[in-house]
């Protein structure tokens, strides 16, 4: 069954024009052991509690020191990480997964069942107030067979558990602390995780030396990591390609020009199902209307939007949040721009003079208000008159996300297409900002996440992406490619499609690096 | 006012500034109608292009053309600065005369709640105002007023101390004038001459503020061409298209230099001392 | 013949201006030679000035000259920068007019003194000073020590012009210009300097250029004088000569013009009256406020006393002087009786009793005007002459009364100025002029009192003259009554009925004219007549 | 100097503080946003945000707030921020430290330059050398500091690769890579003050120049040389130390947006980040502390002032 999803992906990236794929592991010969390593990042690390970490650079340094029971392949498909084997119930119901033997936290103590059992009490526990608790699956109760066996026991049948349970957040932190209070974990990180904790600085640098302790002897292959952040994008691939960086995690369309050109910078890119799109309040005036939803999608250019937000290093987008990057992606003929039509079903829907509305778009990142302001002068023709407001990002989180009814959204890709639907669009999402509340969606997104049968599942997922094509919950104009770079002495690091994974545990450092203290 | 303008002339500082102030001010009266193409439309096979006959200072990432935007954008720009300049002037010319008249504690009072809030970084008192506001030109333009008027106030306090010593108030006192008279008929009058020197300069700075505001995301917005916000949104692309976010820059600093060298004109028209 | 020092002949000097030549200077010819001291008497605007600077060879690049100045022989106006640099100080010294501005107020006195003579005399840093101490006690400063090491600020304007006057002094030139050396001083300190110069004078032999507005000071120090008007000499020789035979019209105009106590301009005798029009009852005036920080410092406070008990009455008609020197307490009265100050004690006026600033109802207002010392300042420059005028005649009029041009018209008249002023602005006005408007203004409201501070003081001496006459005219025209504040004895002496002396805040006499000279005086105002020179004719 | 002057220019500090934190304390309170959202973020549920609320004393009086937040703050306590949940004080004290840093050095590049400048265009005024002088420093003033560090940061790092872009290295960490860092800011900041400076001292000396006392000096046989640098430069220079203190007001001022462009994290940054972040306790510390630098630095030049220039009186 990964074959199959390993081809889909393939196809999905030879559709995009041949570029640099990142895609092709790089283990050549065994990997140098030693050295530092910097990567760069583009936020503060704000967070170090990985049960409720948000941003991706926070994840970064969370994967470093933490682990999950599972952890996510470069094929979405999830591979044994704390946990060495798994098990589940015919239906998908009971799950039980296996730890590996003498697992250690940093501060030497051992990692049992007891502890994955306690932070997934945690992180169920709305006090927590983790992302980690409507991303894990349906868990209705965890607990421990013995130290080294884990039972999940779900609420309904999901065959996507060891996928889901590979979350960012998902990270295993000792019972002790959570008992003693988890704010512990604000100044501090007792993971299990590759690497330990050296120095936390949020704004300039965190840096992470090796855990001898890690349960694989062969990794990590670094001493050293220093996460560097810079808040200015251009000066972190400056930086890249002056070679005080080794590597940027995740850089935007905009410099990625620089980085081709660069000598001794590998630019890296890889397809993904990482998004912007506009959300439209489907309960309100007058987006409750399908016709007026419909009649904006129609006055997309979805191939001009994917040069406006992307500079082209992006695909089109179909108004489905799965693109070819995603296994079960439906491949649904393209939409295209139609004034006259978009006109018409204004018209229909009783605003034969036009509408206004205010589109916010938060300055974080910058494709946002970019998407915005292309938008507005797309939609004009049609009698759109759309007026844009930016604001800044925690003003958004704090006024505008999950309530407003018409704003600039931004997503990474996750890891399967239940997780991005029950994520964003079911009634019962997480994050259901659309407020769609379609019934039949709802529906054939349940069935399909406790269906095995590959075929059976792929034909409702077909069908749901149906649904959202029609009746457009949100406009997708375009997917981003996800888009790094490199010094040509890094290697083993391949940019994962996710966005927010990083496997930095399986990078070296060529023998060409700069020795660096 | 003629004699004035005639001084100025004389000067190198203020024949400049009239003329570059004197342009800056047609632009902002016809630049809309003079501008080439319409500011806001896209034209995706257009975008990134540098200076040409086509587009004179080139194209942004929207393929639109930057000489229209800079002309469309002059008016949001140098209007709004004198806007919250003269109102910033307005309270603070208030308030350091009321504190100039009253004297004794009550001016103490007041200039030394003026000198605390002074000791707030004007940019900073902007930045908070804005967000407290939240982010529009309007908002901008309030924050800079209320960010100027302690300064200005203590300005015209120290002008109007001035005045208040000279002898024909006092002549208008022992005569039995009204307050309203002294302030209004006798000492106004001769303090709005500096002040006015004052405001020109500020207006440099407020051009600047302003600029900045939108540079961090807090004044104009999108996609409103006010060069602050063309700024900022230029430096993503810098490496794209280096043209984008020279011009503004070049507009905005024209825009400060002109009103610098006009206030500077003018003080020297008003007082020839050295 | 004494060998000459200073030759100045045919000397003409023009300013550069945007718009063509503008003359300062017209073949000037004078000569001083050593051991004389030569008056240069001339009002503001002469050139007087313009001379000095042309001697000491600083002037602007816009200058252009003619004739020729010669020092001992060399004509300065072809003497290098270098040789410039070594003849100043050195060979011709200069001593300003005003010691407070003339002085670099963050060095030392010593050490402003001592460079001179580092400079000019190559001697050491240490043996200037030690020289300098010298200097210092010969031009007679108590405490020459101290005195080297004190800042401007430290010392009375006296002690400062005395350390001017000794580094002028300092490398014995052969020739000193005095630029008016004591017309920023109080008539006392001036007279000592005076005393100090002749001394000095007296001793070196120096060829002295002394430079003044006041012919009776130049009469009672000058061997010869030049008049000088408009940048030429109008009339020159020996002091005694001039004064008794001047030849030239304007001599004669400005030697009238010079106020003489003998020559009185109004009678003796106040005219009768029964009641005082105004009593003073010890009124006290005090300035600054208490620092409540002052207080919580236990130090004393900073508050000083602008009058003490004052008490005084005006007869109606009466012209009251009041003399005393800057800070005296003069000017700080009239406030007070104007309400510009806060004042304790009681003023009464026409029977009614006023003890605060509430009490200056518009009716004594109306009765009761004051004229300021500078006249560009008492009027707002922002205001034409008719605005000026019609503010008076707006708040005191009868309601019947008239407020046109023509009213405006004959207020001007009244003052001897055209009718036409009423449009212009203050500044396209002379000086006298401006002081007229004032007077206009005051009289507008057909006052019984008029109080005039120093309202002469900022005037030339023959517009001075024309100011007072106008005054005396209006007193007998309305019987007003004048308080009239001067530090100038010999000019109150020709006007007052009866005299008042303050000093520092007290009224320490108060005489009639007549007793003035004979009469039991307050010692201060014994030194005070000692102290103010007889005009020279008086002597001729 | 009166010990008296100094207690009084002390408690003007501490009314200034006052003041500051009302005005401060009073608009992070109406700023849009919820201090208990903040710190749980958007997955908070409302019975945790009611608990976190009464745990912050949300609930309490405005004023009761103020107060406790004040005598936290006599205390040095400025709360925990909400970014990072670490307490605020220190890491801003430490950032103001790399502000002052930057301060410093562009203050001491700004002597170093805008003085000598200054000097020749006074001594040659409405010569080329000062028409050149004012044109800088028109420029100087009239570029905003993101413009001019956008440029330095395309032509000198990204053009040249002279000098890194952006970022900060503790100079006790690597003393050269941390100078290096320093360059471009300093340069940025200083431009303004040059600009400014620059043209103070020149006209301060015009007048000293036009001043009685310098033309005795010059006729009592001085040398123009000696007359300037003995008489005129003193007297000319003491103003600017004022001027000097003031433009620490705009320092800090500038130095939040040239320390947001070069990513340097000095105070400016901080409080542009806690802005954003609506970082409550973040803005008020910074804020006073800003406010608080700003009040010292001017009282540390009245003194100075005061002490060179003997003529002041001191109340």
């Amino acid at each position: 069954m990964p074959s199959i999803h390993r081809r889909d992906f393939l196809a999905a990236s030879a559709a995009l024009s041949g570029l640099a794929m990142s895609g092709i592991p790089a283990f050549a010969q065994t990997p140098r052991r030693g050295g530092t390593l910097r990567v760069s990042v583009d936020q503060a690390v704000s967070k170090l509690n990985p049960l409720v970490t948000r941003v991706n650079p926070e994840y970064l340094v969370a994967e470093l020191l933490y682990s999950g029971l599972t952890r996510l392949k470069v094929d979405m498909s999830a591979e044994p990480d704390l946990a060495e084997s798994w098990t589940s119930s015919a239906d998908l119901t009971e799950w039980t997964f296996t730890l590996r033997k003498g697992l250690a936290f940093h501060d030497g103590s051992p990692c049992t069942a007891a502890d994955v059992v306690a932070t997934f009490e945690a992180i169920l526990d709305p006090k927590t107030a983790s992302p980690a608790r409507q991303n894990v699956g349906p868990i209705a109760k965890v607990s421990a067979k013995d130290d080294a066996t884990v039972v999940f026991n779900l609420s309904a049948p999901f065959a996507d558990l060891p996928v889901t349970l590979a979350y960012t957040n998902a990270k295993i932190v000792p019972a002790a602390v959570i008992k003693s209070g988890l704010e512990k974990l604000d100044r501090q990180a007792i993971g299990t995780g590759p690497f330990k904790l050296v120095s936390f600085e949020p704004e300039r640098q965190v840096v992470v030396a090796r855990n001898d302790a890690y349960y694989d002897k062969a990794r990590p292959y670094l001493d050293k990591i220093e996460v560097l952040v810079f808040p200015d994008v251009s000066a972190e691939a400056s930086a890249l390609i002056a070679g005080d960086t080794d590597l940027i995690s995740t850089t935007p369309p905009t410099e990625f020009g620089r980085l081709q050109k660069a000598s001794g910078v590998k630019a890296l890119r890889v397809p993904s199902g990482q998004f912007c799109n506009v959300n439209f309040g489907c309960d309100q005036k007058p987006f409750n209307d399908v016709r007026v939803r419909q009649a904006l999608a129609l006055t997309v250019d979805r191939a001009a939007m994917v040069d406006f937000v992307t500079e082209g290093f992006g695909s089109p987008g179909n108004d489905t949040p799965l693109n070819p990057a995603y296994r079960f992606y439906a491949d649904l003929p393209a939409k295209k721009a139609d004034i006259a039509k978009a006109k018409a079903l204004l018209a229909e829907a009783g605003y034969p003079k036009g509408l206004e509305a205010t589109l916010i778009a938060s300055d974080r990142p910058g494709q946002r208000a970019q998407l915005a302001v292309a938008l507005r002068e797309m939609a004009k023709p049609a009698g759109f008159d759309i007026k844009v407001e930016t604001m800044p990002h925690a003003t958004y989180l704090d006024q505008v996300w999950k309530k407003g009814s018409f704003y600039v959204g931004f997503y990474n890709m996750q890891a399967t297409a239940d997780a991005i639907f029950s994520l964003l669009y079911t009634s019962n999402a997480a994050w259901n900002e659309t407020r769609w509340n379609n019934t039949a969606f709802d529906k054939l997104v349940f069935e399909a996440r406790a269906t095995v049968d590959e075929t059976k599942r792929r034909a409702l997922y077909a069908q749901a992406q149906k649904l959202m094509y029609d009746e457009v919950p949100s406009i997708i104009p375009a997917f981003f490619d996800l888009l790094g770079g490199q010094r040509d002495w890094v290697e083993g690091y391949q940019l994962h499609p996710r966005g927010a994974v990083f496997r930095l545990d399986f990078v070296s450092l060529g023998a060409n690096a700069p020795k660096r203290g | 006012m003629i004699e004035i303008l005639k001084r100025m002339l004389r000067s190198p500082q203020g024949a400049l500034g009239l003329v570059v102030v004197g342009l800056i001010l047609l632009v902002v009266i016809v630049g809309p109608w003079s501008a080439p193409y319409d500011p806001e439309k896209m034209a995706p096979l257009m975008r990134y292009k540098p200076p040409s006959a086509q587009f004179w200072l080139g194209t942004d990432q929207y393929g639109r053309d930057i000489l229209s935007r800079l002309l469309h954008g002059a008016r949001a720009t140098v209007v709004m600065a004198v806007l919250a300049t003269a109102l910033g002037t307005l309270v603070g010319a208030i308030v350091g005369t009321v504190s100039a008249f009253l004297g004794g504690r009550g001016d103490e009072a007041i200039m030394r709640t003026v000198d605390a809030i002074m000791s707030i970084p004007s940019l900073l008192l902007a930045l908070l105002i804005v967000n407290l506001l939240g982010k529009s030109s309007v908002n901008a333009l309030l924050a800079i007023a209320l960010a100027f008027a302690p300064g200005m106030a203590r300005v015209t306090r120290s002008v109007a101390l001035a005045v208040r010593k000279q002898d024909y108030v006092n002549a208008a006192i022992a005569r039995g004038e009204s307050a309203g008279f002294i302030v209004g008929r006798e000492m106004l009058p001769n303090v709005v001459a500096p002040i006015i020197v004052e405001m020109t300069i500020r207006v440099a700075f407020a051009v600047m503020l302003f600029a900045t505001l939108s540079f961090l995301g807090l004044g104009a917005q999108p996609p409103a061409s006010e060069w602050g916000l063309m700024v900022s949104e230029a430096r993503r692309f810098m490496h794209l298209s280096p043209w984008m976010i020279l011009w503004p820059s070049l507009a905005i600093a024209l825009v400060a230099i002109g009103f610098n060298l006009l206030g500077d004109g003018l003080r020297d028209a008003l007082n020839p001392r050295t | 013949m004494r060998e000459t020092i200073l030759d100045i002949a045919g000397y003409g000097l023009d300013y550069a201006t945007p718009s063509g030549f503008t003359r300062a200077l017209d073949d000037v010819s004078l000569s001083i030679a050593r051991g004389e001291v030569l008056g240069l008497v001339g009002e503001s605007g002469s050139g007087k000035t313009s001379l000095a600077w042309a001697i000491m060879r600083y002037l602007p690049a816009t200058a252009r000259e003619t004739g020729s100045i010669r020092l001992t022989g060399q004509d300065l106006l072809k003497a290098s920068e270098a040789e410039i640099d070594a003849i100043r100080g050195r060979r011709i010294g200069m001593v300003f007019q005003d010691p407070s501005t003339s002085l670099n107020p963050t060095l030392p006195l010593g050490e402003q003194l001592a460079e001179v003579l580092v400079r000019h005399r190559g001697l050491t840093r240490k043996q200037a000073w030690a020289e300098g101490e010298a200097r210092l006690a010969h031009v007679g400063l108590k405490v020459p020590r101290q005195m080297m090491r004190r800042y401007p600020h430290e010392a009375s304007g006296g002690e400062k012009q005395r350390v001017v006057i000794a580094t002028a002094f300092a490398c014995q030139p052969e020739c000193i210009i005095f630029d008016e050396p004591t017309t920023a001083l109080d008539v006392i300190t001036a007279r000592q300097i005076l005393e100090l110069f002749k001394e000095l004078q007296a001793e070196t032999g120096v060829a002295s250029l002394y430079i003044s507005h006041d012919l009776a000071l130049v009469s009672q120090i000058a061997s010869k004088v030049a008049v000088i008007h408009r940048g030429r000499i109008v009339e020159q020789g020996a002091v005694g000569d001039v004064f008794a035979r001047p030849q030239d019209a304007y001599t004669k105009k400005l030697l009238a013009a010079v106020p003489r106590p003998d020559h009185r301009l109004v009678g003796m005798e106040a005219p009768e009256a029964a009641t005082p029009l105004v009593e003073v009852e010890k009124v006290s005036v005090l300035y600054g406020r208490k620092p409540f920080l002052g207080r919580l410092l236990g130090r004393a406070n900073t508050q000083f006393t602008g009058n003490r008990e004052v008490s005084l009455s005006v007869m109606p008609g009466e012209i009251l002087g009041i003399v005393g020197e800057s800070g005296s307490g003069k000017s700080t009265l009239a406030k007070a009786m104007t309400g510009l100050n806060r004042f304790e004690g009681e003023i009464r006026f026409a029977g009614r009793r006023i003890t605060g600033l509430s009490d200056m109802d518009r009716a004594y207002r109306r009765e009761v005007q004051i004229i300021f010392q500078h006249p560009d300042s008492s009027l707002n420059p922002r205001q034409r002459i008719r605005e000026i005028l019609s503010r008076p005649l707006a708040l005191y009029g009868e309601p019947g009364s008239r407020r046109d041009a023509a009213a405006i018209g004959e207020l001007l008249e009244q003052v001897r100025l055209p009718a036409a002023y009423a449009d212009r602005y203050p500044h396209q006005l002379s000086g006298g002029e401006k002081q007229r408007v004032a007077i206009a203004r005051a009289f507008a409201s057909k006052p019984k009192l008029v109080i005039c501070d120093e309202i002469t003081s900022a005037l030339d001496v023959s517009v001075q003259a024309s100011v007072v006459e106008l005054l005396v005219d209006l007193q007998k025209r309305f019987g007003t009554a004048y308080l009239f504040i001067t530090h100038d004895l010999n000019l109150v002496r020709q006007i007052a009925h009866r005299i008042a002396v303050m000093y520092r805040g007290d009224l320490v006499d108060l005489v009639d004219i007549a007793t003035l000279s004979t009469g039991p005086l307050h010692p201060y105002t014994r030194s005070l007549l000692e102290a103010v020179p007889a005009p020279a004719t008086a002597a001729a | 100097m009166s010990p008296a002057y100094i207690l009084k220019r002390i408690l003007l500090i501490g009314y200034t503080l006052l003041v500051v934190s009302l005005i401060v304390f009073a608009i992070t309170q109406i700023l849009p946003a919820d201090a208990a959202v903040m710190m749980l973020g958007e997955n908070a549920t409302p019975d945790a945000l009611a608990a976190l609320r009464l745990k912050m004393g949300l609930n309490d009086p405005i004023w009761m707030q103020y107060l406790h937040w004040l005598g936290g703050v006599v205390r040095g306590d400025f709360g925990v921020s909400m970014r990072t949940g670490q307490p605020v004080a220190p890491a801003m004290i430490e950032a103001l430290g790399r502000s002052l840093l930057l301060a410093l050095f562009s203050i001491l590049l700004m002597l170093a330059v805008a003085i000598p400048l200054g000097i020749v265009a006074a001594v040659r005024r409405g010569r080329a050398a000062d028409l050149g002088v004012s044109f800088l420093s028109y420029i100087g003033v009239s570029l905003p500091e993101f413009v001019t560090a956008t440029l330095m940061v395309l032509v000198l790092a990204d053009w040249l690769q002279w000098l890194p872009a952006t970022g900060y290295v503790p100079l006790t960490e690597d003393p050269l890579r941390g100078l290096r860092h320093l360059v471009l800011p300093v340069l940025t900041v200083s431009m303004i003050l040059v600009a400014h400076v620059s043209r103070m001292v020149r006209s301060e000396l015009v007048d000293v120049l036009h001043s009685d006392y310098i033309r005795a000096a010059r006729l009592k046989g001085l040398s123009k040389r000696q007359v300037l640098f003995k008489h005129a430069l003193r007297n000319a220079l003491l103003p600017t130390i004022t001027i000097v203190a003031l433009d620490v007001g705009y320092l800090l001022g500038g130095v939040i947006v040239v320390e947001e462009i070069f990513a340097l994290p000095g105070i400016g940054r901080q409080l542009i980040v806690a802005i954003q972040a609506r970082d409550l306790p973040s803005i008020q510390a910074g804020a006073l502390i800003m406010a608080t630098t700003y009040a010292v630095a001017n009282f540390l030049a009245d003194i100075c002032y005061a002490w060179l220039d003997r003529r002041i009186q001191y109340d």
